[in-house]
């Protein structure tokens, strides 16, 4: 296997929400621990609900917020720890698309400002040479120079997710971040954009680190995937493998929950209803985050998380069940 | 709520830290000697400093500072330079006059802006809402000293049904008290009730286009019922924090209402200290105004409890 | 079908925009059957969501109104009701949950008193009763330990078992008709999985028809009996959620059936709908998807296309609909 | 022409601006309009005082004093027989310019401190917070009244009096609008592209931050101008032989039950200014984008 593109290892990131004269300051343990690589071209799908964690996670590797712990290695470089002139010199490799399409782009700049920018505060590229690029990347996103002197409340949601990509490619980098980019978008634009996003990778060969909470979406798009649940990674592995093979038991629900459109097959399959709701990030349950809800849970869950353990078919879940001696040890205990 | 109340004690502590600081730097960026002004125009030196080292003058800033503070928390403020009355029993004699005018004042500002407010933020772009919105603008414009001096003109020098000046105390008669104070109410609490007004609209157009608004019709709840229920309560706490300001600037206010109305409160104090040069009166006036003004937001900031779940510890 | 319990009819609702009044809801019929799950699909902008809000006579007003149509709920005739009539309906016999828990509960209200406030405005009973009445009502939609939960206020609650309070203050009064404006929309996939159970056996138990509002087919796929799919403001086709899935008859409908991304299906180019929904203001002439369709010729760009009622009472907004055999869904 | 030529069509239309767009949603502001109209009529008066005024403000006719308003002197004339017309007009230098002056020290006060505690957060923040508070807990006039003994009775110390009374409201308002707009996904977006900090300022924080800023200015150049006249009034502002119009009232008031009309026509001219402010305010504000507007 070729060297990573990214890698990263142990990230944590931990939240302190201030407190009150009486009150105590808060921990949020957003992302716990969490370790992941991406190839070269390789899309990686970071799926979860709300309070997994993975949009911090998407802020972690593109250096937004600051890792508490853990390492980030861009290209072969540490970048965990770079600041200001350093880490402005990485950001070329390393862009980002975010969710909201509307509170994305300055609502006073022109377009071509917009997609510029890039261009312009690394030098670049700068006046007539500048538009001629900035014509360029629109045209290469759908968009024409006619949309240049405009402003962004004059584009749909659809658009301006254009617009914003392409300011995250105009520096041509090597890994894009994607913070539930369509999931503002009525399918049939989330369509289009996702067609777009296809495209860009069979030209640019750009790594993409797709975060996701619809997992349609995510088996389209993803080589490999990753699902958090309350700041962790429970379970990764090739795409093939997590859909037809889910290994840890909130993988296999959360397939489950996503209802199929078309009412024979919705209807006639086994669901898996989770009890209650995702825990509060800031009083995660001992041991396995998911013990609460899961339907399987031993003795052993409550105490200590469980270490991934490889998965037949790639990847690996980290679940006492796929753990024969954790599992032999939990049902004596129970 | 105990636990609430004890948080906004504990938070005041450092603001009433620096208001002293900036009451008592007064002295300092004061130019000219107190001490000449006590001692008169033909005072010798030797005169002025024993009245500088006797009033403490010569000491560092610090010490004066200190002792000055010390003297606030045993309550003693000084010594009034131009009647040598002690300051604190002449501030105890008048804050009754300036309380009462200020509480009147909001009474009658809440009694116009609730119902205009409510009136116009129900049916923004209405007749009645212009007519209020400009009415509120126009009560602003008007400045307050002008407004009593047109109200004395109409009410009392032309068609003489209400006293110019004076004040009673409500204890000795509750119907003189109202005569004297209404005038100066009605001019103290007329800008107070355009600004409440003015929020109270806002925040009711605010609050009539949520989503709960939607839900509670949904119910089934007659339009009145739900703008005064679920409106009325949730567009209080923005306007519960505009009324602790207000509270402010009325006390302020009674500045000027109190000069024109003739009414012997802090306001007139401060300005007839002013003109006799009288600083531990100044200062004792601030500290007075400040202490008054600390207390009555703190009220405000335990009724915004009430009104707003979500800041109440749980 | 069930004897119908709501019929709306060439429903129109206009708004006054900068561009004018513009229509967002036009000529827009469909009825529900006592018991039955309707499904109300649409993108955004679609009017689903006024449409909804306009069978109880909710939209604001100004900038809205009902421009004409006709709303029947038990033969009663809804538009043009009085004030106090209307209120007596709203939250007793039809009743409605939104999308958004948090903002649509009274953030300075205990949930108890704002399910027990609908209690006693239809049914007149003492305070202690309508306690009683919100403690069941919590119950049956699960949330544990309802009667300390009562004195609650909705940011103590986890989205989950704020929407699920909602339902319950939806059902506090025995409605015959629920109306759903995407309500597990904002939900988590595993939180949106238990509130579609639960509106199912609520439904079984207490037998009210839904107007279920949504723009996700698989949730229609899961819970509805029909559907009427509505594109630029008026119903484009409605059927059997069978008939639809199966062999949709407008190609708006096999746009979006082919849009879904699917599970178990990989690689594969997306299929889209090119270009976007038009504007209210600027709306095509003749079919209004003939921009965006792939079956479009000149006749349909020039006169309105009338719904067409077809056979297993199916009905169709398209000119071409005997010629094309479209798509359904995998 | 089909209806895909006919968008692109439109789309090649010029494209409007932010700024033109607040323009011609202005001028749909009547009242607005008119507001500004009468200000830019009563700066014009003030500045051309000496041409358009009848009489000089100084100028003592002893025979003709305490009069009614008259053909000769419309507003009638003041204790010492000026005519109160021409002091009027010349009174609105002072009262403009003390506006004026006053909203300034407020902006050089109370902007930049607001600016650096909304970006800054944490700890400067804080400390900028408590100060702020601190100021804002004294009652405004009794604070005012405090500086101005402390300075000396004079215009100029009454303005900085009124300019510190309203900093901490500037300073509120930009702390608030800049923490919004930081917090704005399209900073972040900024810090993402590796925009410099002083670039995200520049040109992201700042352009979006102003607009709530104008609005402000307009409705405290009437505060202060109350504010003034109330200093005034009680004889801490404008000192002899200027006259502002709160000046004025204050010496009116002896002769309020003989001559009512020498408080009577400067405190409409307060009135109507102030009114106009307001007026200009709030449509500017009804002007702003709704993308851009924020609630005070």
């Amino acid at each position: 296997m070729t060297a990573p593109l990214l890698s990263v290892r142990d990230l944590a990131v931990t939240f302190h929400l201030r407190g009150g004269l009486l009150r105590p300051t808060r921990h949020l343990k957003a992302v716990n621990g969490v370790s992941f690589d991406i190839a070269p071209g390789e899309t990686l799908a970071v799926v979860g609900e709300s309070g997994s964690g993975k949009s911090t996670m998407a802020r972690a590797v593109m250096r937004l917020v600051e890792p508490s712990a853990g390492s980030i290695h861009l290209d072969g470089d540490d970048i965990t720890a770079l600041r200001g002139e350093p880490l402005r010199r990485i950001r070329p490799k390393l862009q980002m698309v975010f969710q909201d399409p509307y509170s994305s782009l300055d609502p006073s700049m022109i377009i071509a400002d917009v997609v510029g920018e890039p261009l312009t505060v690394h030098g670049v590229a700068t006046g007539a040479d500048r538009d001629e690029r900035v014509q360029a990347l629109l045209e290469q996103v759908g968009l024409g120079r006619y949309h240049m002197n405009r402003y962004p409340y004059e584009f749909s949601g659809g658009q301006r997710q254009r617009i914003a990509i392409a300011r995250a490619i105009a520096l041509q980098p090597k890994l894009l971040v994607l913070d539930e980019a369509v999931s503002a978008l009525d399918v049939s634009t989330q369509n289009q954009i996702l067609n777009l996003l296809e495209d860009l990778r069979r030209e640019l060969g750009i790594a993409y680190l797709f975060i996701s909470h619809d997992l349609g979406v995510v088996e389209h798009i993803a080589d490999r995937v990753a699902v958090t649940y309350l700041g962790r990674i429970v379970e990764e592995g090739p795409t093939e493998r997590i859909f037809a093979k889910p290994a840890h038991p909130y993988t296999e629900a959360l397939l489950s929950a996503v209802p199929i459109p078309n009412p024979r097959i919705q209807r006639s399959r086994q669901r898996i209803v989770l009890p209650g709701d995702v825990p509060s990030p800031l009083a995660p349950p001992p041991g396995c985050p998911f013990h609460t809800r899961c339907p399987h849970v031993m003795d052993v869950c409550k105490t200590v998380m469980p270490a991934h353990t490889p998965m037949a078919g790639g990847g690996s879940a980290a679940c006492y069940l796929h753990d024969p001696q954790a599992t032999e040890g939990g049902r004596r205990a129970s | 709520m105990l636990n609430f109340i004890l948080q906004r004690l504990l938070a005041l502590v450092p603001l009433l830290f620096i208001v002293s600081l900036l009451v008592f730097s007064l002295v300092l960026i004061i130019p000219g000697d107190p001490a000449y002004m006590l001692a008169g125009e033909d005072a010798t030196p030797e005169e002025i400093a024993a009245i500088r080292t006797d009033m403490g003058l010569d000491d560092p800033a610090l010490v004066q500072y200190a002792r000055w503070t010390a003297g606030v928390l045993r309550g003693d403020l000084g010594t009034s330079l131009f009647s040598d009355q002690p300051v604190l029993e002449v501030l105890l004699e008048r804050l009754p006059v300036t309380i009462s005018l200020a509480a009147a004042a909001i009474v009658f500002s809440l009694l116009i802006s609730i119902p205009a407010g409510v009136i116009a933020g129900t049916r923004p772009g209405s007749v009645a809402d212009r007519v209020v919105t400009l009415g509120a603008s126009t009560g602003l414009a008007i400045p307050n000293f002008w407004l009593g001096l047109m109200l004395i003109l109409i009410f009392a020098i032309w068609n003489g049904w209400l006293p110019a000046t004076g004040y009673v105390p409500l204890s000795e008669s509750p119907a003189a008290w109202l005569r004297h104070i209404l005038l100066p109410a009605f001019t103290l609490g007329l800008s107070a009730a355009a600004i409440l007004t003015r929020q109270l609209r806002g925040a009711m157009i605010d609050v009539m286009n949520q989503d709960y608004i939607r839900t509670a019709r949904a119910k089934g709840l007659a339009w009145r019922f739900v703008v005064l229920k679920h409106g009325l309560k949730n567009a209080a706490i923005p306007m519960v924090t505009i009324l602790g300001l207000q509270a402010n600037y009325l006390l302020g206010g009674t500045v000027i209402v109190e000069q024109i109305f003739g009414m012997p409160g802090l306001g007139q104090l401060a300005v007839a200290s002013v003109f006799t040069r009288d600083l531990p009166m100044i200062q004792g006036v601030v500290v007075m105004a400040v202490f008054v003004a600390v207390f009555v937001n703190l009220l405000v900031d335990i009724s915004y409890g009430w009104f707003n779940p979500k800041v109440r510890p749980q | 079908m069930a004897a119908p319990i709501l019929e709306v009819e060439d429903l129109g609702v206009e708004f006054l925009t900068d561009h004018g009044w513009v229509r967002v809801v036009d000529g827009v019929s469909f009825s529900v059957g006592e018991g039955e799950t309707l499904g109300l699909v649409g993108e955004s902008g679609s009017g689903k969501t006024v449409t909804s809000l306009s069978v109880m006579q909710l939209i604001p007003v100004p900038p809205g109104r009902i421009s004409g149509g006709s709303i029947r709920f038990a033969g009663r005739e809804l538009v043009g009701m009085s004030e106090p009539q209307l209120e007596d309906i709203r939250g007793d016999d039809i009743a409605m949950v939104f999308q958004e828990s948090m903002t649509s509960l009274n953030p300075a209200f205990t949930i108890g008193e704002q399910i027990c406030e609908v209690v006693r405005r239809h049914r007149g009973c003492s305070r202690r009763e309508a306690r009683d009445r919100a403690v069941e009502v919590l119950e049956l939609v699960q949330i544990p330990d309802p009667r300390s939960r009562l004195g609650a206020f909705p940011h103590e609650f986890s989205g989950g078992m704020r929407q699920r309070a909602a339902i319950a203050m939806a059902l506090a009064c025995d409605p015959k008709v629920l109306i759903a404006d995407e309500p597990t929309t904002a939900l988590d996939v595993t939180v949106q999985a238990q509130v579609l159970d639960l509106l199912r056996s609520l439904q079984q138990r207490f037998g009210m028809a839904i107007l279920f509002v949504t723009h996700n087919l698989g949730v229609v796929a899961d819970l509805c009996d029909r559907v009427a799919v509505m594109y630029a403001g008026r119903i484009v086709e409605t059927a059997t959620v069978f008939d639809l899935f199966e062999s949709p008859q407008h190609p708006y409908t096999e746009g979006l059936l082919q849009a879904m991304p699917q599970l178990g299906e990989r690689g594969k180019r997306l299929a889209a709908i090119p270009g976007t929904p038009p504007m209210p203001w600027q709306m095509p002439t003749g079919c209004r998807f003939h921009p965006r369709c792939p079956y479009a010729e000149t006749a349909c760009t020039e006169q309105d296309i009338p719904l067409r009622a077809l056979a297993g009472d199916r009905h169709v907004r398209c000119r071409r609909v005997e010629e094309l055999t479209l798509e359904g869904a995998q | 022409m089909s209806d895909a030529t006919a968008s692109e069509f439109e789309q090649l239309g010029a494209s409007v601006s932010a700024r033109r767009r607040f323009l011609r949603r202005f001028m749909r502001q009547r009242t607005a309009l008119f507001a500004l109209g009468f200000l830019v009529l009563l700066a014009l008066g003030a500045v051309f005082a000496p041409w358009v005024a009848p009489y000089d403000p100084l100028a003592q006719n002893l025979d003709r004093v305490l009069e009614a308003p008259s053909l000769a002197h419309w507003f009638g004339t003041d204790e010492l027989g000026r005519d109160v017309l021409s002091r009027t007009l010349f009174a609105a230098r002072i009262s403009l310019l003390a506006a004026f002056q006053a909203v300034l020290i407020a902006l050089v006060i109370g902007v930049p401190p607001g600016l650096i505690a909304g970006l800054a957060g944490g700890r400067t923040d804080n400390l900028i917070m408590r100060l702020t508070d601190a100021l804002m807990s004294f009652p405004p006039l009794i604070l005012a009244v405090a500086i101005v003994a402390a300075l000396g009775p004079s215009l100029t110390n009454a303005m900085i009096a009124v300019g510190i009374l309203l900093s901490p409201t500037f300073l509120r308002l930009m702390r608030g609008t800049a923490m919004a707009v930081a917090q704005e996904t399209y900073v972040e977006a900024a810090r993402s592209i590796g925009c410099t900090q002083s670039w995200i300022i520049m040109r992201h924080i700042l352009p979006n931050v102003v607009s709530p800023l104008f609005v402000q200015i307009s409705v405290f150049a009437g505060v202060a101008m109350l504010a003034e006249a109330g200093l005034s009034f009680l004889g801490l502002g404008a000192q002899p032989p200027d006259s502002s119009w709160g000046a004025m009232v204050g010496r009116g008031f002896r002769y309020i039950s003989h001559s009512p009309s020498l408080i009577v026509f400067p405190g409409l001219a307060i009135a109507v200014t102030v009114l106009a402010f307001y007026v200009l305010g709030d449509g500017l504000r009804d002007s702003l984008g709704r993308e851009i507007r924020r609630e005070e």
